[in-house]
């Protein structure tokens, strides 16, 4: 039993990080259609920029705050100079280019900081927290990261819901011919979608290294459990990007726990082919089918 | 001269004779070189071939029916297993036992070529990318799995020593190149020589009907299924064939390393391989050879470029995946049609490849 | 005042438009009719910057806004409703509306959504409904609203009438019909339902093979038997 | 036809560029058997070795190469053995057996090298053992403990060992633990290949009615240990015992600490070092708190020592290594570590054989010469080798330590013993060796 609280838990953290990196996926994939696979490599890229401020004496929260101005920064430029060429154009293009965006910054990193692995602090205790005698398997670290995630997502909801430029990039995303007709910039919306997706991305990078050791390839599970989770919930939808996120999270933790580490990619892989050929427009899909 | 032409024409004019002649040239000349160099290069050579059949059977998936599959390092994976694990039944010292442990990882996967093939048949796009991505990670932990697999530390492979080799194949390898053969020479040429097989074999299918059947599902699956193709069929065939050739070069690809173990088959493993078809023109067979050419010979050339840079030894090792990253990108954004693609273009352009390309 | 002058544009070695001129005028509804490829749908385009022009020019107020940039346009007070009823069918009838009122003609005051409810009052009773749900009638009054918020001077309207029954269409015309007299707008309306469109418009200019062939006043198109046989087919 | 021509020409071009772009890079000759060995010159010896350089595996690992470079320099410029100057290739493997095998390849066939010594790891080595012993090159001191370099002298005759192995440590710690914990309740912690399973061996011997749960990690694989440290946690374990290298040591406290779970800890000497672990502790706990503390939160664990290591800076080894490292470290700012004086301690074995193989090398020399008289190697071991034709294991015992204030303090005098059932036994005749003079065996 309290092994079985102790995964849950644990579960429920790395599903919360899960949801975060799909909301980013999501993100991007409602602004430009395509599914960024390099991602994970850009989290990471600002990962490592707010480790080399750590390490200068930076404080964490102001280091935390750079990673985050990074990848927003890092998307916007991406977009801008990378993406933009082949939007609308067809879809295996996009694919490879980030496919090899993934290797390049992945390889470039190794090369600017070093392949070795790293410790990454976290700003509280990462020792799990006891109720009395009985220490329960959360950490404050853990309590962190999904109180964080939580303040994304109200973050994004807010943003898109209630503000006027949310409204102009739920329609550029929706509509570009349309939006502009309306006066919308359309490509400055599609630049920001991909800006912000970074710098959710850049959170998730955040929470994943806090209190673990990060090397370049620290994000790499993230490049197909992300998007699973984000495939999970439909790609389209926010909400269930973050409900896919959860239940990936609570699934690969069972699975490490009581079947085996190794396991955990081939119960991935199960869990998206199921998905995929049963309900292909993903578990909370709300519009019309898509087509996978 | 009027004689020799019509010798010539009828060969010329069909498909799989032509395909024959330009393997057999190719092959005698490929042993020539392969003959005349330093073991390292011989090594070299002989894993530039196992990538050429990986990377054969990837372009003509993904340029031919039009997808994409990143998941071609967890097949060379079951093939290396497959092989691998034959060999260590019959033990591997004659040549008989390495024919018949590649034919069992072809065998095998081509199972595992349906069994994939089928549910991949109906997803595109990043969809497709992303569940064979999961593939090529799953896959490999298998070993882990099952104590048969060895785990981690993979299995060893044994392989024939030259001197168990039938004495017809070391005499005429030494009277083809006046070298003794040796074991590194005849993993070169065994892996040469199948390259040159399988390279006829995919030439002709996708020259064949069902080549055509694969081009039209790819250019328009809407009219393709309209004109009684069966969609699905055709993919998973192509899906099968690709496989086939992915188990081959695993086999290979596990008789060079002398080992398998599942840190081989990284998720690296099969965006190289994507690397190779895409630089050198989806769907050319001559484009993966050019592909598998650089994944062979540009790992030290870039380490080494690294290193004159200043880079330290471990920095230097990142400068190819950088490189292959950038061949990626650069190729989408600037030339699509890849090197092979855009030469025919400028090729076709100039006014001596427009007469060149009436007459062919 | 509302005027494009030996407008031309090619979609690759295909002209669509060739030499195109005609005004409207402010306070009237100009009708563009022609068959099915004529040229109609691509006009509007090439006026909003969608597609390119090769040639010509287009005039607002005696400004030239031939090379400005689509997203700027209603800024200037010129607004685009396109065909196939444009609307972002993932959003909600409200949030489309406030769309169309975010980037207004310069100077402007913002318009309530619910002066758009006051005018097609049908949409008042689903403001919540995502677009998608709505029906043809309702979607071409979604857009024309969402045009409206953006207080434009003026309307480009494509076939607004394309689908929909003959008694939406006559309910719509009306309404549009109104909102020149009390907003003084100048309204292009592009339709190959030539017959409905000459009966609100004041003028009327006939393409073919992306040319003009004829630009007279309505009723004057509307008497020409021979022209209304060749171009309008009725 | 043309087409035909075409293609042929094509194909024919790819491998010419090919050919040709090669032989620019390593266009070189096969070597040639002409009774010299191989990588062995008048005024050179060339060996080489694989290491993890990155990876999970590269902390600490990483630097004992520059312990052998060092104290081969310092060799070197006193004159070399016999006349000849050592040099040493490094190639990174990433502690990936895959990469192990290429990179041997390339040692063997680009830089021809005379013999391997000390590549390190056990999954990592044991794919190229096949390899080295087919080609006949020597295959020395292998920085790892498993069994399988030394207790199958006629399947691998050209392997040696040189740590002691993981089946001996796992008997003495289990003796330990049966001795004086009999009612703990252990948990093993194990990597998941030879080098786990010897150490489990070792340890059943002793505990096989104490052990209730087993867990084990991939290299490589994930680095969350909260699944496994619940899992003991749930068993009840108050006592692990960890085979398992130094990252996943740091690993292992942090998930152990995520999920509240409190023990014991004994992990075998690899795994241990204090500073290193501590530095990575440190670095990925709260914020950042200097190593010393991190190094605090190893104090209490318990592990093994078969050399002196720095904590014991007045002990003559350690005394040479410091001279040995101020004069020759590649980058003056980097410390002597542990790793660099297991570097310079295999080294010096090595620089030992050759001294006593005499100024005639060869590959079968040197191979010889180490089974004859390597049991007498007097070094900074505590015990002496084993090394015999029947044997081909290293050094054969050790003591148990606690770990205080980053410094270990002994529990038990050196106890030696052998794989088997051979009995432990208390000798501490090796420890009292001291280094020549000259620093430079002879």
């Amino acid at each position: 039993m309290q092994q079985f609280l102790d995964t849950t838990l644990g579960g429920l953290v790395l599903g919360a990080v899960y949801a975060a990196f799909a909301l980013a996926l999501c993100l991007i994939w409602r602004s430009t259609r395509i599914v960024n696979f390099a991602q994970a490599a850009m989290a990471m890229v600002t990962t490592y920029i707010a480790l080399s401020l750590i390490n200068a004496d930076v404080p964490y929260w102001v280091a935390f705050m750079a990673a985050i101005a990074a990848g927003f920064g890092l998307g916007a430029v991406i977009e801008r100079v990378i993406i933009r060429p082949v939007e609308g154009k067809a879809e295996l293009n996009a694919v490879i280019l980030t496919l090899g965006l993934f290797m390049v910054l992945h390889g470039l990193t190794a090369i600017t900081f070093g392949v070795q692995h790293r410790g990454f602090p976290a700003p509280v205790g990462t020792s799990a927290i006891s109720v009395g005698d009985t220490s329960i398997g959360i950490t404050p670290f853990g309590i962190l990261t999904i109180v964080v995630v939580a303040l994304v997502m109200a973050g994004l909801v807010v943003l898109f819901r209630f503000t006027d430029l949310g409204l102009r990039m739920r329609a550029a995303a929706f509509n570009g011919e349309v939006s502009r007709l309306l006066g919308v910039r359309v490509g400055r919306m599609l630049t920001l979608g991909w800006a912000l997706a970074a710098a959710v991305g850049a959170v998730a990078g955040m929470l994943i290294a806090g209190g673990d050791l990060v090397n370049p390839a620290f994000m790499d599970p993230f490049v197909i459990y992300g998007f699973i989770a984000a495939v999970l919930g439909g790609l389209d939808s926010p909400l269930g990007s973050v409900i896919g996120g959860l239940i990936l999270g609570l699934s690969l933790s069972y699975v490490t726990g009581y079947v085996g580490e190794h396991l955990a990619p081939l119960v991935a892989l199960g869990i998206l082919m199921v998905v995929l050929l049963v309900r292909p427009s993903g578990l909370f899909a709300a519009a019309a089918a898509r087509r996978v | 001269m009027e004689r020799l032409r019509s010798i010539i024409r009828p060969v010329a004019s069909v498909p799989l004779a032509r395909h024959l002649v330009v393997a057999l040239v190719a092959f005698v000349v490929a042993m020539a070189v392969i003959g005349s160099s330093s073991q390292y290069l011989q090594t070299r050579y002989a894993e530039m071939a196992y990538f050429a059949i990986a990377a054969g059977g990837l372009t003509l998936l993904t340029g031919l029916s039009g997808q994409l599959s990143l998941g071609h390092g967890a097949l060379m994976a079951v093939g290396a297993y497959a092989a691998t694990l034959v060999l260590e039944r019959t033990g591997g010292e004659t040549l008989a036992d390495v024919f018949v442990a590649l034919l069992v990882a072809i065998a095998v996967c081509a199972v595992v070529g349906v069994v994939v093939g089928v549910p991949a048949a109906r997803l595109h796009g990043p969809y497709i990318a992303g569940a064979t991505l999961t593939l090529a990670v799953a896959v490999p932990r298998l070993a882990n799995q099952w104590e048969v697999f060895g785990g981690e530390q993979g299995l060893q492979v044994s392989v024939p020593r030259a001197t168990d080799l039938p004495a017809w194949i070391q005499d005429l390898v030494w009277f083809f190149t006046a070298v003794e053969i040796d074991q590194y020479s005849f993993l070169a040429y065994l892996g040469w020589l199948l390259l040159a097989i399988t390279f006829v074999a995919l030439a002709n299918l996708s020259r064949s009907r069902v080549g055509r059947r694969w081009r039209a599902v790819r250019d328009d699956d809407v009219s393709a299924e309209l004109a009684g193709i069966h969609l699905g069929r055709a993919r998973v065939v192509a899906f099968t064939v690709s496989a086939m050739a992915a188990g081959l070069a695993g086999g290979l690809m596990a008789m060079n390393v002398r080992l398998t173990a599942p840190g081989a088959f990284t998720i690296t493993l099969s965006l190289t391989l994507l690397a190779a078809v895409v630089l050198g023109g989806l769907g050319s067979l001559t484009g993966a050879l050019i592909g598998a050419g650089v994944l062979a010979f540009l790992p030290k050339f870039a380490t080494d470029l690294g290193e004159s840079v200043g880079l330290s030894a471990t920095q230097a090792a990142e400068v190819t995946p950088v490189v292959y990253g950038l061949v990626l990108m650069l190729v989408i954004l600037l030339a699509p049609a890849g090197i092979v693609g855009s030469l025919r273009t400028f090729l076709a352009r100039s006014p001596l490849g427009s007469t060149k390309e009436k007459t062919t | 005042m509302f005027a494009v002058e030996d407008l031309s544009a090619a979609y690759g070695p295909v002209k669509a438009l060739n030499g195109v001129t005609f005004t409207a005028a402010r306070g009237q509804v100009t009708a563009v009719l022609g068959a099915n490829g004529a040229g109609k749908t691509t006009l509007l385009r090439t006026v909003s910057g969608l597609v390119r022009s090769t040639k010509g020019s287009v005039k607002l107020n005696d400004k030239d806004i031939t090379r400005t940039a689509t997203e700027k346009l209603t800024s200037y007070g010129l607004s685009h409703v396109p065909e196939g009823r444009g609307v972002i069918a993932e959003l909600t009838v409200t949030e489309n509306l406030r769309l169309g009122g975010l980037h207004r003609a310069t100077g402007s005051e913002p318009m309530p959504v619910e002066r758009v409810f006051e005018l097609f009052p049908r949409l008042g009773e689903r403001r919540e409904a995502t677009a998608h749900t709505l029906s043809g009638g309702e979607r071409q009054m979604l857009v024309i609203g969402r045009a409206l918020m953006a207080r434009p001077t003026v309307l480009l309207l494509d076939e607004p009438s394309l689908g929909l029954a003959p008694r939406v269409v006559a309910q719509i015309f009306d309404l549009l019909r109104g909102l020149v007299q009390t907003e003084e707008l100048t309204v292009v309306l592009v339709e190959q339902n030539a017959r409905s469109a000459l009966s609100i418009a004041d003028h009327g200019v006939v393409l073919n093979l992306g040319k003009v062939v004829a630009s007279a006043p309505a009723a004057e198109l509307a008497a020409d038997e021979q022209l209304r046989h060749a171009y309008l087919g009725f | 036809m043309r087409n035909t021509a075409r293609r042929a020409v094509q194909v024919v071009c790819v491998l010419t560029t090919a050919s040709l772009l090669a032989a620019c890079g390593a266009g070189k000759e096969r070597p040639s058997e002409d009774g010299t060995a191989v990588g062995v010159t008048d005024t050179s010896i060339k060996v080489g070795a694989h290491f993890p350089l990155t990876g999970p595996a590269a902390p600490g690992y990483s630097e004992i190469p520059s312990g052998h470079q060092a104290f081969y320099e310092y060799v070197n410029d006193n004159g070399g053995v016999h006349g000849r100057d050592i040099e040493m290739v490094v190639k990174d493997d990433a502690y990936n057996p895959t990469n192990t095998s290429a990179v041997t390849n390339d040692m063997i066939l680009q830089d021809e090298i005379f013999a391997m010594v000390g590549g390190l790891g056990t999954p990592t080595h044991r794919a190229v053992v096949q390899r080295l012993n087919d080609d006949g090159i020597p295959d020395l001191f292998v920085s790892s403990g498993s069994l399988q370099w030394g207790d199958d002298p006629a399947g691998s005759p050209m392997t040696f060992g040189w740590q002691p192995d993981y089946e001996i440590e796992g008997k003495v710690i289990g003796q330990y633990v049966k001795e004086n914990m009999p009612d703990a309740k252990v948990g093993l912690f194990l990597q998941d290949d030879d080098f786990g399973e010897d150490g489990e061996k070792g340890a059943r011997q002793f505990l096989d009615a104490q052990i209730v749960d087993v867990q084990k990690y991939t290299p490589g694989g994930s680095t969350d240990f909260s699944p496994q440290m619940s899992s003991f946690k749930s068993k009840g374990v108050d006592l692990v015992i960890g085979f398992n290298t130094p990252s996943y040591t740091a690993l292992s406290q942090i998930a152990a600490q995520g999920v509240g779970f409190k023990s014991k800890w004994f992990y075998s000497n690899v795994g241990s070092d204090p500073a290193l672990v501590g530095g990575l502790l440190a670095s990925m706990t709260k914020g950042k708190i200097p190593a010393e503390q991190g190094v605090k939160l190893m104090d209490g664990m318990m592990t093994t020592e078969y050399i002196p290591g720095v904590d014991a800076p007045d002990d003559e080894w350690v005394k040479l290594w410091q001279k040995v490292w101020d004069e020759y470290s590649k980058k003056g700012s980097e410390k002597l570590t542990n790793y660099r004086i297991y570097g310079m301690s295999q080294a010096y074995t090595f620089v030992q054989a050759l001294q006593a193989n005499g100024k005639d090398l060869t590959r079968e020399s040197i191979v010889e010469t180490i089974e004859k008289e390597g049991a007498s190697f007097e070094g900074p071991g505590l015990a002496p080798f084993r090394f015999s034709e029947d044997s081909h294991l290293g050094i054969s015992g050790m003591s148990v330590v606690e770990i205080k204030n980053g410094a270990s303090e002994p529990l038990t005098p050196v106890l030696v013993t052998d794989i088997g059932d051979a009995a432990i036994e208390e000798d501490d005749s090796a420890a009292s060796d001291v280094p020549p003079s000259s620093g430079i065996p002879e």
